[in-house]
C-alpha cells in the first residue's frame, strides 16, 4: 500500500467541459449527424434520420431495476446524488421491463436466478442493451469456482459493455455507460449496411 | 361472501425486495392469507468456497455477504479465528476496527432509512441518505482504497494504519452528520402518513420475537434490551460509554425508530474512539506469521503472511453486525484452509419472522414490514 | 366583444384585413362553414400543439424539481440543461419495439391508451386560458371537465384487464376505486363554488372572481372556501394519482401498475396523458380557487397575453406544489386513501356544501 | 380514523415541506452536491485499488501473488523473455492480496478505473498493458 | 457450574461428555434423547438458539447448537453425533420457531434429515438438486442449471443447452 501508487500517466484527463455551442453538440451526439450528412452525398437523409434517431435513443436510456447483488448498491450510488446519472437522462429506472432500453446485470448471476434474468431480457422490447457490471456478472468473478453461480451472464444473454470491478465504482461505472452511448452512435441500419464510417 | 383466492408472485425481480427474494403471497382481494418466502436466487455457496480458499484468502469473501457494511462481517471473522488462534490485536487496531464498524452502522442505517422510505413511495431520503453515505465512503477509500468491499480488517490487526489527514475529515463528518440526521427526521419523523403506514405494523411480541430468533434492531424494536456489545463484550466497547437503544412497541415504526437513535449513538461513539485513540502506530500482531505492521506503507507487504494456519478447534464467534448478531461458526483441522464455514447471518434468520408477521395485513404492509426488518440478500442467501 | 378564442381568431384576422377577402372566397363557393370548420380545426391543433408542449416542458420540469429537492442537477447533458430530453424520450418510445402480450386482449389492449390519452386532451376544451381565451364557454363546463375526466377510470379498468397481467388487474382495480370515490367530494366542492356564481360556465365563475376587497385581497374563492379549497387540492391529487396517491403506479408494489405490460408509444401515451391530466387538474384549481386569469392588466400589452401569463403562472405555482408534495411525502395505503375519501372528504364536503348555503342564503358576501 | 383527530393540522407533513424546500434553494449548507463525471473528477484516494501496475525491474515472476489469488484471476505468462503476471481484470475482485503478499514490492495498484470495453477478452490485462518503469514514473 | 455440567446432572443418561469450547460450555448429547435435552435446555432459560451448524467429518455428521440466554446471559452449545449413512435427527421447531428454516438450510445444503419438520424441503438451491453442495464427497465437477417450467418453478437438470446461447 504506498501513498504513491496512482499512475497519474495511465489515467486520461478529465474531459474538456464543452463550451462553445459546437462542442456542446458534438457531447450530445447531435454532430456526428451533421459531419455523416457531411461526409457522405446521396445518402445524406438516409443517415441523417439514422443518426437522430440513434441520438434520441442513446440520450434516454432507461434501464430497467435488475438489481442483483452488491452491484446494485452501487447502481443505486450512481443514480444518487453524487454521480447522478440523471444528467445522461437515465434516471427513469422503470420496474416493468416492457419500458425499459438497458439492463444493467449488476451482480451476481447465479443458477437459479439464470433463467429468470434471460426471462427479463426478452421481455424488454428492441432495441435493447445489457451491461454487464462487476466481475461476477463478466466472468463469474470471485464466485466463478462455486457451484451455484453461472460464468458470466454473456452465456445466456448478449452483453454490449463490459464493466470490470467488484463492485466498479459510480465513475467506472459511468465511463461503461458513456461506451455504450459511443456503441449507440454508430448503430442503425446505416451502419448494418456500411453505409456510416 | 365467497371470493377467490389469488395467488400473487411478487419478484424475484421485483423493486421492493431489496433484491432478489420472491414472496408467494395467497391473497384474499388485498389481504395476505399466506406469505411463503422463496429465497436463494442469490446463493453462490459462499460456505463451500470457504472450505476451498485459504483463511487469507477468504477475508475478502466475507465482504461481500452484507455488501452494504461489509467492516463487521471482516470483524466477525477475524474475531473467530483471533479466539480459534489466541490472537492478541494492538490496541490501536482495535480502535481502528470500532471506528470502522461505527461509521458502517451509520451507512447501513442511511441505506435502510432510505431503502425503506422508498418502498413507501418517498424517493427523496434515499438520495440523502446516499449523500451522506458517499461522503463516509470516501473515507472508507482513504482507509483501504474500496468503497464497498474492503478486505481491510484482517486476522490480528488490520490492514494498514490511518492515513494522513483522516481524522480531520472524520471529525468535519461527524459533525455534519449530526445535521443531517436533524433534517431526516424532520422530513419524515412526524410526517402524518408515514406513522399512519408503519405504527402498529407487522407487530411481534418481545416473547416471540426471541422465539424467532430475531436479533438486532428488530429484537431491540420489541423491547428487549439485548446488544452483544453491552452482553458479550469485544474489543474495546467495555471502555466506551454509550446506551443500547430500545423501544418497546414491536411495530414497524418501533424497529424505525430503533436504528435512527443508533445511528446517534454510533456518532457519539465515534466521537469517543477518536478523543481516545491510542498513538503507538501498531496495527498488527507479530503470531501465526503476522508480522508487527507499522505506519511504514512500503514494508508491509513484505511481512505479511503467507501461511496462516490456526490450531485444529471449532470455535462460534458473534458479534452486533447493524442488521443483527453475526456469527462465524469455523472448524479447523489445523491446515490452512477452513474445514468449515457456517455463516449465521442476521438477515437470515430476521428474515424468519415475516411470514409470521405479515398474516392479515395488505401488500403495503407488507413491504413496510419486510423494509424495516433490513434485510441484504447477499447476507441472506450467502 | 370577444368571449372565446374563434371569435378572437376571427378578430385578429380582421384586424389583418383578410378576414373579409377569406371569407368571401369561401362564400362565393356557398360553402361559408367550411371556414368555421378550418377555423375550429386550428384552434384545437393550436390548444393541443399547446397542450403537448406543456406536457413536455412538464416531465422535463417535474425530473428537475425532483433533482433540485434531492441536491442534484437532473438531465444536463441533452441540450441546454437537459431541455431535449422529452423531445428525445419521445422519439425514443416512438421507435421502440410494440409488445402485445400473447395472452393480452389485443383490441381493448391496443385502444385503452386512445381512451386515456383523449379525454385528458379534450378536458381543455372548456378551461379559459386567459381572457377570452377558451375554445368554448361551454354553459356546463364544470359539469362537462367532470363528466369527461370520469371517463379515466373506465379507460384504465380497460388497460388493466386486457394486459392479463395481475399487477395491472390490481392497479386498475385500485385505480378506479380511487378515482370513484374522489370524484364526489370534488364534485362537492366545486358545487360549493358555483353557489357562489350561480353559473357551471368556467368563464363566469373567473370573472366572479375579479376584483378586491379593501383593494388588496383580491377576490378569490380560496378566501371564501378555504376548506373547499383544502379539500379540493387534495382530492384533485388523488384524482391525478400522484404520490401521495399513486395507488395506480405503485411502484414498489405493483411494479408499475394498469401500464405494466406497456411498452413503446402506447406507454408514452400513458405518461403523456397523466401530465396533461397534472396540467389540467392545476388549471382548474386556479380556475375555480385562485381567480383564474384574473389580474392586475398592464398597460399597451393586449388583455389576452397577461391574462394568460398570470394563469401559467398561478399554474405552475400549483403544479410545483404537487411535484414538492411528491417528494417529500411517501405513499398512503389504499384502504387509508378510500378512509379519507369517504369518511372524511365527502363528511367534510357536504358540511362545507352547507355552509356555503346559510353563507348564500344569508347574503353576508 | 383516531389518528386525524390528532393530527389533523398535518404539522408532520409541513415540516418535511419545509426541510424541501431548503434543499430547493440551497439553504443553510445544502448544496448540489453533483460530481459532473466526464468533465469533472472526485478525488481519488491515493490508496485507491484500481487497475494493477507491475514494476518490470522489481518483478520475479515467482508466482505468489498467481497462487495467493482467491480467484484465479492472476496467471503468470511469458513477455519479452521473462515471466510476469497476467490480469483478468473481468473476474479481479480488487481486493489488494497480491500487492501484499508480493515480495518484491513489485505490484502496484494505479488509480485507473475507466477500464470498461466490448467484449470480455479485452478485459484481459497482459504485461505489455500492465508494466512500468520506476524511473520513468518518478 | 456451568450450563453444560449443569445439563448433565439434569440428564446423565442424555449427555455423553461435557466440554468447553472456546468460552462455551459444551455438551456432546445422545441423538435419540435430543427433544428431552431440548425441553431442558429451553426450560433452564435458553431462549435464544443462535445457529445449527452442519458438519461433515466423511465418516460422521456433527450437527451443532448454538444457544444464548437473555436472562442468566450465558452460551451453550450443544453437539450431536450421526452416522454418515441417512443422518436423521430430531427437529426442534416445536420449541424455536427460529430453528425452522436453519434446519431447512442445514437439510439443504449438508443432507441432514429433520424428522417431525413441518416443511422440510430445499430453501437456498431449487427444488430437485443432486446433492448436497456441503457434503465433502459432492460432485464438483458436473454443472448444473436451472430453467423455468411451464408454471413458473425451477426445473434442475444437466443440460443447459436450452438456457446457454453459447458454450
Amino acid at each position: 500500500m504506498d501513498p504513491v501508487t496512482i499512475d497519474t500517466t495511465k489515467i486520461k484527463p478529465a474531459k474538456k467541459k464543452p463550451e462553445t455551442a459546437l462542442e456542446k453538440l458534438e457531447d450530445t451526439g447531435l454532430i456526428n449527424t451533421v459531419l455523416a450528412a457531411k461526409e457522405r452525398e446521396g445518402l445524406i437523409l438516409f443517415s441523417t434520420v439514422d443518426q437522430i434517431i440513434n441520438w434520441a435513443r442513446l440520450s434516454s436510456l432507461w434501464p430497467v431495476t435488475s438489481g442483483l447483488a452488491c452491484c446494485a448498491i452501487e447502481m443505486m450510488a450512481v443514480a444518487m446524488a453524487h454521480h447522478d446519472i440523471a444528467r445522461f437522462g437515465m434516471e427513469i429506472f422503470r420496474a416493468s421491463p416492457r419500458q425499459a432500453d438497458l439492463m444493467f446485470v449488476a451482480g451476481t448471476v447465479t443458477k437459479k436466478m439464470a433463467p429468470r434474468v434471460k426471462q427479463l431480457y426478452e421481455m424488454m422490447p428492441e432495441p435493447k442493451w445489457v451491461i454487464a457490471v462487476g466481475a461476477c456478472a463478466s466472468t463469474g468473478g470471485p464466485y466463478h469456482e462455486s457451484y451455484a453461480v453461472l460464468k458470466g451472464v454473456d452465456l445466456i444473454i448478449p452483453v454490449d459493455v463490459y464493466i470490470p470491478g467488484c463492485p466498479p465504482r459510480p465513475e467506472a461505472w459511468l465511463y461503461g455507460v458513456i461506451q455504450l452511448r459511443e456503441k449507440i452512435k454508430n448503430e442503425g441500419y446505416g451502419a448494418k449496411w456500411g453505409l456510416n464510417k | 361472501m365467497e371470493t377467490e383466492e389469488l395467488l400473487l408472485n411478487m419478484g424475484p425481480v421485483h423493486p421492493s425486495t431489496h433484491g432478489v427474494l420472491r414472496f408467494k403471497l395467497r391473497m384474499d382481494g388485498e389481504i395476505i392469507k399466506e406469505c411463503n418466502i422463496v429465497m436463494g436466487y442469490l446463493h453462490r455457496g459462499t460456505e463451500k468456497l470457504g472450505e476451498m480458499k485459504t483463511y487469507l484468502q477468504f477475508t475478502p469473501y466475507t465482504d461481500r455477504l452484507d455488501y452494504i457494511s461489509a467492516f463487521p462481517n471482516n470483524y466477525a471473522y477475524a474475531k473467530a479465528i483471533e479466539e480459534l488462534a489466541g490472537i492478541e490485536v494492538p490496541l490501536r487496531a482495535e480502535y481502528i476496527r470500532v471506528l470502522t464498524m461505527e461509521l458502517n452502522r451509520i451507512i447501513n442505517h442511511l441505506v435502510f432509512m432510505g431503502s425503506l422510505l422508498m418502498d413507501l413511495g418517498a424517493a427523496t431520503m434515499i438520495m440523502w441518505g446516499f449523500r451522506e453515505r458517499e461522503k463516509a465512503l470516501q473515507l472508507f477509500e482513504m482507509l483501504c482504497g474500496a468503497r464497498m468491499t474492503f478486505n481491510y480488517i484482517k486476522p490480528g490487526g488490520v490492514r494498514d494504519d490511518l492515513p494522513d489527514g483522516f481524522i480531520p475529515k472524520l471529525n468535519e463528518f461527524l459533525k455534519d452528520m449530526e445535521k443531517r440526521i436533524d433534517d431526516y427526521e424532520q422530513l419524515i419523523n412526524e410526517n402524518e402518513i408515514f406513522l399512519m403506514r408503519m405504527k402498529n405494523i407487522g407487530v411481534i411480541s418481545a416473547q416471540e420475537a426471541i422465539n424467532y430468533g430475531l436479533t438486532g434492531p428488530a429484537l431491540r424494536g420489541s423491547g428487549v434490551s439485548y446488544d452483544i456489545r453491552k452482553l458479550e463484550p469485544y474489543s474495546i466497547y467495555p471502555d466506551l460509554d454509550f446506551k443500547v437503544c430500545v423501544q418497546s412497541e414491536g411495530d414497524s415504526f418501533a424497529r424505525y425508530m430503533v436504528r435512527v437513535d443508533e445511528m446517534r449513538e454510533s456518532l457519539h461513539i465515534l466521537r469517543q474512539v477518536v478523543d481516545t485513540m491510542p498513538e503507538a502506530k501498531i496495527v498488527a500482531q507479530a503470531k501465526y506469521g503476522i508480522a508487527p505492521m507499522t505506519g511504514m506503507p512500503s514494508a508491509v507487504s513484505t511481512y505479511f503472511p503467507r501461511i496462516f494456519a490456526p490450531p485444529a478447534g471449532e470455535v462460534y464467534s458473534r458479534i452486533e453486525a447493524p442488521k443483527g448478531e453475526l456469527g462465524f461458526y469455523i472448524v479447523s483441522d489445523g491446515t490452512t484452509k477452513p474445514y468449515r464455514v457456517k455463516i449465521r447471518s442476521p438477515s437470515f434468520c430476521n428474515l424468519t419472522a415475516i411470514p409470521r408477521m405479515v398474516v392479515g395485513l395488505k401488500i403495503p404492509d407488507l413491504i413496510a414490514a419486510f423494509g424495516t426488518i433490513d434485510v441484504v440478500l447477499g447476507d441472506v442467501d450467502r | 366583444m370577444i368571449e372565446n378564442a374563434y371569435q378572437l381568431i376571427v378578430y385578429v384576422l380582421t384586424l389583418l384585413g383578410v378576414y373579409e377577402w377569406i371569407y368571401g372566397i369561401f362564400q362565393s363557393f356557398g360553402i361559408d362553414y367550411v371556414l368555421q370548420i378550418i377555423i375550429v380545426f386550428v384552434e384545437i391543433v393550436i390548444l393541443f400543439a399547446f397542450v403537448l408542449v406543456t406536457v413536455m416542458f412538464l416531465t422535463w420540469m417535474e425530473r428537475k424539481v425532483v433533482a433540485m429537492v434531492q441536491s442534484r442537477y437532473g438531465p444536463m447533458v441533452t441540450g441546454p440543461r437537459g431541455l431535449l430530453q422529452p423531445v428525445m424520450d419521445g422519439v425514443k418510445l416512438i421507435g421502440k419495439e410494440d409488445i402485445i402480450p400473447a395472452k393480452a386482449d389485443r383490441w381493448i389492449f391496443t385502444l385503452a391508451p386512445f381512451i386515456v390519452f383523449i379525454p385528458a386532451l379534450l378536458v381543455f376544451i372548456p378551461l379559459p386560458f386567459g381572457k377570452s381565451l377558451i375554445i368554448s364557454d361551454l354553459r356546463v363546463g364544470l359539469l362537462y371537465i367532470i363528466a369527461i375526466s370520469a371517463m379515466s377510470p373506465v379507460a384504465l379498468l380497460l388497460a388493466g384487464w386486457a394486459s392479463n397481467n395481475k399487477y395491472s388487474l390490481m392497479g386498475a382495480m385500485r385505480a378506479v376505486a380511487q378515482d370513484i370515490s374522489y370524484t364526489i367530494p370534488l364534485a362537492l366542492t366545486a358545487i360549493a363554488v358555483v353557489m357562489f356564481t350561480g353559473s357551471l360556465s368556467t368563464v363566469d365563475i373567473v370573472n366572479a372572481q375579479g376584483g378586491t376587497w379593501f383593494g388588496i385581497i383580491p377576490k378569490w374563492f380560496i378566501f371564501i372556501q378555504p376548506l373547499g379549497f383544502i379539500l379540493f387540492l387534495i382530492a384533485s391529487i388523488a384524482e391525478m394519482g400522484r404520490i401521495p396517491f399513486d395507488f395506480q403506479e405503485s411502484e414498489s408494489e405493483l411494479v408499475a401498475g394498469f401500464f405494466t405490460e406497456y411498452s413503446g408509444m402506447k406507454f408514452a401515451m400513458f405518461f403523456l396523458a397523466e401530465y396533461a391530466h397534472l396540467f389540467a387538474v392545476s388549471g382548474i384549481i386556479v380556475t375555480l380557487f385562485l381567480g383564474g386569469w384574473e389580474g392586475p392588466a398592464l398597460p399597451f400589452i393586449p388583455v389576452q397575453l397577461t391574462s394568460l401569463v398570470i394563469f401559467l403562472i398561478k399554474t405552475y405555482a400549483v403544479i410545483f406544489f404537487a411535484m414538492w408534495l411528491r417528494d417529500t411525502v411517501p405513499r398512503v395505503r389504499i384502504d387509508q386513501l378510500l378512509n379519507l375519501g369517504w369518511k372524511i372528504m365527502v363528511p367534510l364536503a357536504v358540511l362545507n356544501l352547507l355552509l356555503t348555503g346559510f353563507i348564500v342564503v344569508a347574503g353576508v358576501i | 380514523m383516531p389518528w386525524i383527530s390528532k393530527n389533523w393540522t398535518m404539522k408532520g407533513i409541513i415540516k418535511g415541506l419545509i426541510v424541501t424546500l431548503k434543499h430547493v434553494f440551497h439553504i443553510g449548507g445544502r448544496p448540489t452536491v453533483t460530481v459532473q463525471y466526464p468533465y469533472e473528477r472526485m478525488k481519488l484516494a491515493p490508496r485507491f485499488r484500481g487497475k494493477h501496475a507491475i514494476d518490470e525491474d522489481a518483478c520475479i515472476g515467482c508466482g505468489i501473488c498467481e497462487v495467493n489469488c482467491p480467484n484465479s484471476t492472476i496467471t503468470i505468462v511469458k513477455y519479452n523473455t521473462r515471466w510476469f503476471p497476467q490480469f483478468n481484470l473481468g473476474m479481479c475482485m480488487f481486493c489488494g492480496i497480491c500487492v501484499d503478499v508480493c515480495p518484491m514490492n513489485a505490484l502496484k495498484m494505479t488509480g485507473n478505473y475507466e477500464l470498461a470495453d466490448y467484449t470480455r477478452e479485452s478485459l484481459v490485462y497482459g504485461p505489455e498493458k500492465l508494466l512500468f518503469k520506476k524511473e520513468a514514473n518518478q | 457450574m456451568n450450563a453444560a455440567e449443569e445439563l448433565k446432572r439434569l440428564l446423565p443418561n442424555a449427555v455423553v461428555s461435557t466440554g468447553i469450547q472456546i468460552n462455551k460450555p459444551l455438551a456432546v448429547i445422545r441423538k435419540e434423547e435430543l427433544l428431552k435435552v431440548a425441553e431442558d435446555v429451553k426450560e433452564m432459560g435458553f431462549d435464544h438458539l443462535s445457529v445449527i451448524t452442519g458438519i461433515d467429518y466423511t465418516d460422521r455428521f456433527e450437527v451443532v447448537y448454538n444457544f444464548f440466554s437473555y436472562g442468566k446471559k450465558q452460551n451453550l452449545v450443544l453437539k450431536v453425533i450421526l452416522g454418515h449413512d441417512n443422518p436423521e435427527i430430531d427437529s426442534l421447531t416445536t420449541f424455536w420457531k427460529g430453528a425452522d428454516w436453519l434446519e431447512r438450510e442445514t437439510y439443504d445444503l449438508v443432507g441432514i434429515r429433520f424428522t417431525g419438520h413441518p416443511n422440510l424441503t430445499r430453501i437456498l438451491l431449487p427444488e430437485g438438486w443432486i446433492g448436497h453442495p456441503l457434503r465433502k464427497d459432492y460432485d464438483m465437477k458436473t454443472e448444473q442449471f436451472v430453467m423455468l417450467g411451464e408454471d413458473g418453478e425451477d426445473v434442475v437438470s444437466t443440460d443447459g443447452s436450452k438456457l446457454l446461447r453459447r458454450k
